[in-house]
C-alpha cells in the first residue's frame, strides 16, 4: 500500500518569532523537508531612498540610523563617508578615529544580537541572549554618553562628529575593553564546543566559495565561506590601515562558520578599539562646514565593512541642497539572494538556524 | 483497578495503640487521615457504614488530594522554572506580585481565566475542545501509584510502573489530537513530531526501567521503594538512570527534545491555536507531568520517600523531587534544541541498544548474586555504564568536533600595495 | 586600497571585444550601450584580466530622459574596481538585459529597480515586484511619480 | 567531547545562579543617563529666541511650527516676538538636529524619559507649556553644559542655563 502524501505551502512570517522582523518566506514542504522557498519582501518598506530625495544632506543621517537599527553608527558612517567622498573632503584625524571606535564597538554589539538571536532560534531558551543584551547594554550605555541616543544614533555628521567625546567616554570604554574578552570566553564555554549545536550547525546551509561570490555576498556570510575579503582590509577608510587586526575566515561556509566567524570578529573589534584608544589624536572633531551642504554636481560611492556586510551609500548630486538619487546598498538584503540555494533540501529547523546565522535586520531589507 | 485507595492505610486498631506521639502522626499523616476517617466512620465493626461506602469516600478525598497536588502544584513549578531561569540568565524573574514574586501564579491563573477563549473557524470544534481534557487527565492519573510515604499511595497497584506508563502515552493522544483539529500546519508539524517522539523514546524508556524492575522482583512502585533499602538504585543502575532521564525528557518535552511545541520554530507547535483555559489546561498537563515524572525518577532511582533521617517521607520525596526539578530547569536554561532527526537517530542508535545492554547486564548481575548485591558492585557499575556511553558514542560516531577559525597570515585580499595580485587561499586553511 | 580602474584603462579592455559598444568614456566610468551590457558585463565577468566576479551593486537613476543604470563592480582576485553604466530610454517600459545570469547577486537587486524605477530586465527569472504589492501602480522613485498626500 | 562541552555549558550557567543579578528594577531605582541624554521636555528660553526659525527649518519631519509676529515685542533688539511655537513630539524622533541648528543657544533637549500620554494630541508640546516648563536641558550639542550641576535635576533658568 502506497501512502497518498501531498507537499504543503506553509507561510513563516511574517509574524514569526524567528524571522528576525517581518519577513515572510513562503515555503514548499514535503514532510519536514523544504522543496522551494520564495522570500517575501517590502512589510517595513518605507521609502527611504524617495524620502532621502526630498531632505537635506546633514538631515538624511536621521534616516539611514533607521535602515539597519542595530548598527546605527555604521550606517551613519558609510553616509557620511558617501557625502564627504561626494564634496571631496575629508574629516579630522580625531573625528576619523572617535568613527572607527564607534563603527567597531557598533559591529561587537551588532554580532552580539546577531549571535544571541541565531542562538535563540537554536532553542537555547534565551540564556545566551540576555548575557549578550547586557553587553549590549554596555555599549548602548557607551554611545549614549557620546550621542545622548541608545539606539538611533545620529552621531556622525558630513565631515565629522556631531560632538567631542565627553570626558567620562575614554574611562568607561577603557573598563569596557578589559571586560569584554571575558565575556567572550563565556560565551564559547557556554555553547562553542556544545555537541548538539555543533550537530545542529556543522555541514549545515553550507555556501561554497563561488557561489557566495556570485551571490554578492558580504560581511561574515562571504567571510565564513572561506573569501577574505574584508572592507576594512581592501579598501581601507578612516584609520583602518594604521591599526592591525586579523580577519577570521571560515572553512566550508556553514553554520558553524558564521557562528565562529562573528566570535572572532568581536575579539579583532575590540583589539581595534583599544589600539584607536592608544593613537587618539587631540584636534578638531568636526570639520568646518556650513549646516546647508550643497555638493558639486557629480556622483559618489563609499562603502564601509558594517556589521552585516558591505554597506554602500551612492549618491547624486544636482548641486543643490539635497541628493538628486540616493541608492542604498544593503547588505542584509543581498545578502539574501541566495536563500533559495542555502535553503532547499534542509528541514524546518534548519532553515530558521540558516536565516538567523545570515544575520539579517529587515530595517535595511526593505528599507 | 482495585480501589485499594488509601485504604491500606486502614490499620487493624492496634497499630497506634498508646503511641500517640506527634511525630509518628506526622511522619505517618498519610495512612493516619485514612486510618482516622475510617475509624470515625465507624470503621469496620458491625453496624457501621458498609465498607464500599467507606472505600469511596477515602478513594474519593485521596484522590482529591492527589489531583489538588498536581493541580495546585503547577502553577508553583512554573513560578520555580521562570524564577530559576531568571537566575540562570541573570535576572532576577518574577517578582512584582506579592512577597518574592510569590502571587504570581495566581496573577497568571487570573489572567488565564478572563482571558478570551478562541477557537480557529476552520478548526474541528468538538476534537479541539476534548484535546486539553485528553492531554491533562491521563497525566493526573499518573499520579495514583506513587508512594508518597510508607503506605501512602491513592492506588498500591501491583503493576505501579505499567499504570504510569500507559496513562502518560494516552496524553499524547491529547496532543494529536490538540495539533490535528487546530487546522494549522505547524500544529500539525508538531503533532507529528509528538508522535515521532512518542514511538521512538517510549521504547528505550520502558527498557531502561526494566533493571530497576530485575533489581526489585516487582512493578509495585512502594515496593521497589522498600527494595532500595541500602541504597538508591541510581548506585545499582547509573546507565538506566541516564537512559531514563533522557527518555523521560523526551517523553516531557523538555529542552533539548522539545521539538513538538518549539517556539522559534513551529510557534508553540501543537498548542499554538489554544488560549484562555483551554491553554492553561495544556500547560497544566505538561507540568503536571513534570512534577508526576520528576516523582517516578525520585521513587525508582533515588529510593523514593525513603531518607535516613526522621523527617516524614514526604517531605522527603519532595525534596527530591524538588532537586530533580532543578536540574531539569537547569538543563533547559543552557542547551540548545536538537533536529527532529537527530532525536531519531539518538533514540533509536544510541538510547535503545544502552538500554537493551542495561538489562542484559543487570539480569546477569541478579543471577550471580541472587539476594542482595554487594556493595563493591557500585563503582564496577557507574564504570561500565560510562564505558558503555562512550563506546557506544564511538561506535556511531557521535563525536562532533569544534572546529577552529582560521585567521590568514598575510594573504588577506587588499592588505598589501594596491593593485597587486594577492593570491587567494583557496577555501581557507 | 581597491584600484578603481580609470575609464579608459576599462575601455581599452573592452574596446577590442566590443568596438561598438562603449558610448561614453567618464574619468573612472564607461557607459555602455543598453543593448550590449549582458554581453560586456559577461566578458568582464569571465576575461581572465578584468575577472569582475563580483556585482557590489546595481542601482538606477531617473534622468527625466532616460534611466541610467549603475554597476559597481570589483575583483575579489585583483582587488580592483569599475564603474559601468548604461542607459535605458523610453518612460513607460525602458527594457535592459539581465545581468542575473552573470552574477546571482543582481536578481534581487534588479528585481528592486524594477519595482521602484520601473526599467524592466529582460531575461530575469523572476521580474516581479519585491517591495511593493502587485497592482500597485506607478514606480515610486521615478521623479514623476506624485506622492499623494492626504 | 562526549557531553563534555555541554558541561561546560552547565556549568556556565549554574554558576550565575550565585551571581548578582543585573536586572535594573526601573521605577523604584532608575539606570543612570548621561548628561548628552536627548530627551523629553524640549527646553527652550524665550528670551534668547529669535524667532529666526532656524530648528523647524532643519527639522527632518517638520515637526516645530513657528508663527512670529513683530508687534509682540517691538522693543527688544531685532527680535520677533512668537505667536505660536509647538513640537509635535508624537512624530519628533529626538534626533537634535534643531537644537545644533539654533544659534542662539536658546533651544535644548530636554533629560526626561517619563511621558506616556494617552493621546496623540496630548504629544503637542504648545508655547505655554515650553515657557512654563522644569528646565532640565541635556547638554546634546552643548558641551557648556557639561559642567552645569546636572545630576541634581535643578531646573535651569535662562541667564546661567548653557552660556
Amino acid at each position: 500500500m502506497t501512502l497518498k502524501t501531498e507537499p504543503i505551502i506553509v507561510n513563516i512570517g511574517p509574524q514569526h518569532p524567528s524571522t528576525h522582523g517581518v519577513f515572510r518566506l513562503r515555503i514548499l514542504f514535503d514532510g519536514e523537508v523544504i522543496h522551494d522557498v520564495e522570500p517575501v519582501f517590502g512589510y517595513l518598506h518605507r521609502g527611504s531612498e524617495k524620502l532621502a530625495e526630498e531632505r537635506t544632506y546633514t538631515q538624511i543621517v536621521t534616516l539611514t540610523d533607521r535602515l539597519d537599527y542595530l548598527a546605527a553608527m555604521s550606517n551613519n558612517l558609510s553616509y557620511c563617508l558617501s557625502v564627504e567622498k561626494l564634496m571631496g573632503i575629508e574629516a579630522p584625524e580625531r573625528a576619523k578615529y572617535i568613527r572607527t571606535i564607534m563603527a567597531e564597538l557598533m559591529r561587537i554589539s551588532s554580532h552580539l544580537m546577531g549571535l544571541g538571536f541565531f542562538l535563540q532560534d537554536l532553542g537555547a531558551f534565551a540564556t545566551p541572549l540576555m548575557y549578550m543584551f547586557r553587553e549590549r547594554e554596555k555599549i548602548m550605555d557607551l554611545f549614549e554618553m557620546a550621542s545622548g541616543a541608545r539606539i538611533t544614533y545620529t552621531y556622525m555628521r558630513p565631515g565629522g562628529v556631531n560632538d567631542d567625546l565627553p570626558p567620562e567616554f575614554m574611562p568607561a570604554l577603557r573598563k569596557f575593553a578589559d571586560e569584554m574578552p571575558g565575556y567572550i570566553d563565556e560565551y564559547e564555554r557556554l555553547l562553542r564546543e556544545n555537541e548538539i549545536l555543533i550537530t545542529r550547525t556543522k555541514g549545515v546551509g553550507v555556501l561554497p566559495r563561488d557561489l557566495a561570490i556570485n551571490g554578492s555576498l558580504s560581511g561574515p556570510a562571504l567571510r565564513a565561506s572561506g573569501v577574505p575579503w574584508d572592507l576594512r582590509k581592501a579598501d581601507p577608510y578612516e584609520v583602518y590601515s594604521r591599526v592591525q587586526f586579523d580577519l577570521p575566515v571560515g572553512q566550508i561556509g556553514d553554520n558553524y562558520d558564521r557562528f565562529l566567524v562573528r566570535l572572532e570578529e568581536m575579539r579583532q573589534s575590540l583589539r581595534i578599539v583599544r589600539q584607536c584608544m592608544q593613537q587618539m589624536p587631540a584636534g578638531p572633531f568636526r570639520a568646518d562646514l556650513p549646516m546647508l551642504l550643497r555638493p558639486p554636481k557629480g556622483d559618489a560611492y563609499a562603502h564601509v565593512e558594517g556589521p552585516k556586510g558591505e554597506l554602500g551609500f551612492y549618491l547624486v548630486s544636482d548641486g543643490s541642497i539635497s541628493p538628486y538619487r540616493c541608492a542604498i546598498r544593503a547588505p542584509s538584503f543581498i545578502n539574501l539572494s541566495l536563500l533559495k540555494e542555502m535553503l532547499v533540501g534542509w528541514k524546518i529547523a534548519d532553515m530558521i538556524t540558516i536565516v538567523g546565522s545570515l544575520d539579517f535586520n529587515m530595517g535595511e531589507v526593505d528599507r | 483497578m482495585a480501589v485499594s485507595a488509601l485504604a491500606t492505610g486502614c490499620q487493624p486498631p492496634g497499630f497506634f495503640d498508646g503511641q500517640n506521639l506527634w511525630h509518628e502522626w506526622v511522619v505517618n499523616f498519610f495512612p493516619r487521615i485514612g486510618d482516622s476517617i475510617c475509624r470515625g466512620m465507624g470503621g469496620h465493626a458491625d453496624g457501621g457504614p458498609p465498607n464500599w461506602l467507606i472505600y469511596l469516600v477515602l478513594g474519593f478525598l485521596g484522590s482529591l488530594i492527589v489531583v489538588n497536588i498536581a493541580a495546585l502544584g503547577v502553577p508553583f513549578v512554573v513560578l520555580l522554572e521562570r524564577k530559576l531561569l531568571g537566575r540562570f540568565q541573570n535576572r532576577i524573574g518574577p517578582n512584582r506580585v506579592g512577597p518574592f514574586g510569590l502571587l504570581q501564579p495566581v496573577a497568571d491563573a487570573l489572567k488565564l481565566m478572563t482571558k478570551e477563549d478562541i477557537t480557529p473557524a476552520a478548526a474541528d470544534k468538538i476534537v479541539f475542545a476534548l484535546a486539553p481534557l485528553a492531554f491533562a487527565i491521563p497525566i493526573i492519573l499518573m499520579f495514583a501509584p506513587i508512594p508518597w510515604a510508607d503506605h501512602a499511595s491513592l492506588a498500591n497497584l501491583d503493576i505501579g510502573i505499567l499504570w504510569v506508563i500507559a496513562v502518560t502515552t494516552a496524553a499524547e493522544a491529547g496532543i494529536f489530537m490538540a495539533g490535528w483539529s487546530s487546522n494549522n500546519k505547524y500544529s500539525l508539524f508538531g503533532a507529528m513530531r509528538a508522535v515521532a517522539l512518542l514511538v521512538s523514546y517510549e521504547i528505550p524508556l520502558v527498557l531502561s526501567l526494566l533493571g530497576v524492575v530485575l533489581l526489585a522482583g516487582t512493578l509495585n512502585l512502594s515496593e521497589i521503594v522498600l527494595d532500595q533499602r541500602f541504597a538508591p538504585n541510581i548506585l545499582w543502575q547509573p546507565l538506566g538512570f541516564f537512559v531514563f532521564i533522557i527518555a523521560v525528557s523526551a517523553e516531557l518535552n523538555r529542552a533539548p527534545f522539545d521539538q513538538l511545541e518549539a517556539e522559534s520554530e513551529l510557534v508553540s507547535g501543537f498548542h499554538t491555536e489554544y488560549s484562555g483555559m483551554k491553554w492553561a489546561m495544556v500547560q497544566l498537563g505538561e507540568y503536571a507531568a513534570l512534577i508526576g515524572f520528576s516523582a517516578i525518577i525520585a521513587t525508582l532511582f533515588l529510593s523514593g520517600w525513603k531518607g535516613p533521617l526522621w523527617i516524614p517521607g514526604y517531605i522527603w520525596l519532595v525534596t527530591k523531587m524538588a532537586f530533580i526539578l532543578c536540574a531539569f530547569i537547569w538543563v533547559r536554561a543552557t542547551i540548545p534544541r536538537m533536529r527532529i532527526d537527530q532525536i531519531m537517530a539518538f533514540g533509536w542508535k544510541f538510547l535503545l541498544p544502552l538500554s537493551i545492554i542495561n538489562i542484559f547486564a543487570t539480569a546477569a548481575e541478579v543471577i550471580a548474586f541472587p539476594d542482595a548485591l554487594p556493595y563493591w558492585l557500585i563503582p564496577i557499575n557507574i564504570a561500565f555504564a560510562g564505558a558503555c556511553v562512550v563506546g557506544m558514542a564511538k561506535l556511531l560516531g557521535f563525536q562532533p568536533k569544534t572546529r577552529k577559525i582560521v585567521i590568514p597570515g598575510r594573504p588577506v585580499i587588499g592588505d598589501d600595495t594596491p593593485g597587486r595580485i594577492v593570491p587567494l587561499m583557496r577555501g581557507g586553511n | 586600497m581597491t584600484r578603481q580602474l580609470a575609464g579608459q584603462e576599462i575601455a581599452a579592455a573592452l574596446k577590442g571585444v566590443f568596438p561598438e559598444a562603449l558610448t561614453d568614456v567618464g574619468a573612472s566610468d564607461v557607459t555602455v550601450r543598453g543593448e550590449d551590457i549582458l554581453d560586456v558585463c559577461r566578458h568582464m565577468h569571465d576575461a581572465p584580466a578584468l575577472a569582475f566576479d563580483y556585482l557590489v551593486s546595481l542601482n538606477a537613476v531617473d534622468w527625466i530622459d532616460s534611466f541610467e543604470v549603475v554597476y559597481q563592480l570589483v575583483s575579489i582576485q585583483y582587488n580592483h574596481k569599475a564603474v559601468l553604466r548604461t542607459r535605458a530610454y523610453g518612460r513607460e517600459a525602458p527594457v535592459l538585459p539581465s545581468v542575473s545570469s552573470v552574477w546571482r547577486g543582481a536578481n534581487l537587486q534588479e528585481r528592486e529597480v524594477y519595482d521602484l524605477m520601473g526599467v524592466r530586465f529582460e531575461g530575469h527569472p523572476n521580474m516581479r515586484r519585491i517591495f511593493l504589492w502587485e497592482g500597485f501602480e506607478g514606480h515610486p522613485l521615478r521623479k514623476d511619480f506624485l506622492l499623494q498626500r492626504p | 567531547m562526549y557531553g563534555e562541552g555541554i558541561l561546560k555549558g552547565l556549568g556556565v550557567t549554574l554558576s550565575y545562579l550565585f551571581k548578582k543579578p543585573v536586572t535594573v528594577q526601573y521605577p523604584e531605582e532608575k539606570a543612570p543617563h548621561y548628561p548628552r541624554f536627548r530627551g523629553y521636555e524640549f527646553v527652550w528660553y524665550e528670551d534668547r529666541c529669535t524667532g529666526c526659525a532656524s530648528c523647524a527649518k532643519y527639522c527632518p519631519l517638520g515637526t516645530i511650527k513657528i508663527v512670529t509676529n513683530p508687534e509682540l515685542q517691538p522693543n527688544v533688539g531685532n527680535k520677533y516676538g512668537l505667536e505660536i511655537f509647538d513640537i509635535d513630539t508624537g512624530r519628533c524622533m529626538f534626533c537634535g538636529l534643531c537644537v545644533e541648528a539654533c544659534p542662539y543657544d536658546a533651544l535644548f533637549m530636554g533629560s526626561g524619559f517619563e511621558r506616556a500620554t494617552y493621546t496623540r494630541r496630548s504629544m503637542m508640546v504648545h508655547i505655554d507649556e515650553l515657557r512654563l516648563a522644569d528646565k532640565q536641558p541635556s547638554a546634546f550639542a552643548r558641551p557648556h553644559l557639561h559642567g552645569v550641576e546636572f545630576g541634581e535635576r535643578t531646573s535651569l533658568t535662562s541667564p546661567e542655563a548653557g552660556r
